[in-house]
């Protein structure tokens, strides 16, 4: 039976707690066909700028276009390797500096599909959805934050 | 049809969304929104219609939703 | 100034737990000049062998030889990836399917260190330290885990 | 000398430690066990003198821990 999958919501109002991350992990303690999971977080720095040091990032998305698109780069990445689930989430909203803002999780019955489906997964998201960040400065000024 | 603006842009345009009629194609928008806001020709962004990216001269469909997207910075 | 590591331990009594790996995220959330984080965890499947189902891995190892091993990786690793963190757990004893038996995680400023480093630990973990799996089968018998 | 068994090796020994005397090289031990454990023969394993994984004929140490190391599979 071929599954099938719809569109899932990927955001997240704020930061992506610990302990969220521990129960996702936790819930794949029963599919016993899993030999390998892959996660990646993205954390958001202090960075300092020309005006100030980063202590939060405010997320907004265009979140229609964004979550087709994730359907749409989960579904090439599932027929691409053979993985047995793929979580992806993103905040929203003001994330502070040292929070998570992005969780990706992979999981395979061996370890290079997971691994190499994390990677992919993680280039296209921060590519491919329409997502911004704008740096909040500790002097209350902000900047556009640019991907590199 | 619905102009939707995003990140910088919204700062720029100083609001999120525009209506506007009689704009067949995109090149006729841009042309018309970069005489509207004339710093838009100095920032880099791309356009969805109806959701999707497009490249170049693309028609716009009657009452369609058109994004106006800076680069993208998630993650 | 630089820094100074001496051998960790990495063993873990049994199977590592979800909220281990939660602590250990939560621990970072200081370390504001980190952006990204990258993750393995191994969870033992419940394998089809010809004299029965896997329903457990009992792990044992020649712990001094491992410990001095895994700082030699550690210190390679280290050395090769602007990292500015490196977690490794591994299992000793008895590890039911579906629990999680190995936990790398590393950090850095951006993702593709972090990302590379982790990939790269993770086989130099199975290939390089001195760890032996014994799967034991559901009807009692077992046998030696054998590395692909 | 002690001699460490691990994994499938401990199975064929019977036992984790063995003491040894007399054996100052790798090759010499290795001739020896084989001849008191013949399956040792049909077996993968590689060895560490004092910690520290060997190839070829090595010199044992006095008082060295040799160990027999079956195929890693940690993980």
């Amino acid at each position: 039976m071929e599954k099938k999958r719809t569109p899932k919501n990927i955001f997240v109002e704020g930061a992506i707690s610990p302990e969220k991350i521990a129960k996702s992990i936790a819930n794949h303690s029963s599919k016993t066909d899993i030999g390998g999971h892959s996660i990646f977080l993205g954390q958001v720095r202090a960075d300092q700028k020309e005006d100030g040091i980063v202590k939060a990032i405010e997320y907004t998305a265009y979140e229609d276009m964004a979550l087709q698109q994730a359907y749409e780069i989960r579904e090439a990445v599932f027929s691409k390797y053979p993985l047995s689930c793929m979580h992806i989430y993103h905040s929203l909203g003001e994330v502070k500096t040292g929070e998570i803002c992005l969780f990706v999780f992979t999981s395979s019955k061996h370890r290079k599909a997971a691994i190499d489906a994390c990677e992919e997964l993680v280039e296209r998201i921060k590519k491919e959805l329409p997502i911004w960040g704008k740096e909040i400065l500790d002097n209350e000024s902000s900047e556009w934050k640019v991907n590199t | 049809m619905k102009i939707l603006a995003f990140g910088k842009i919204v700062e720029l345009l100083g609001k999120t969304e525009l209506e506007l009629d009689n704009m067949p194609n995109t090149d006729i928008l841009l042309g018309f929104l970069q005489q509207q806001y004339p710093e838009l020709k100095n920032m880099k962004f791309s356009l969805a219609v109806n959701k999707k990216q497009v490249t170049g001269n693309t028609e716009i469909p009657q009452g369609a939703e058109v994004a106006l997207l800076p680069p993208f910075s998630g993650g």
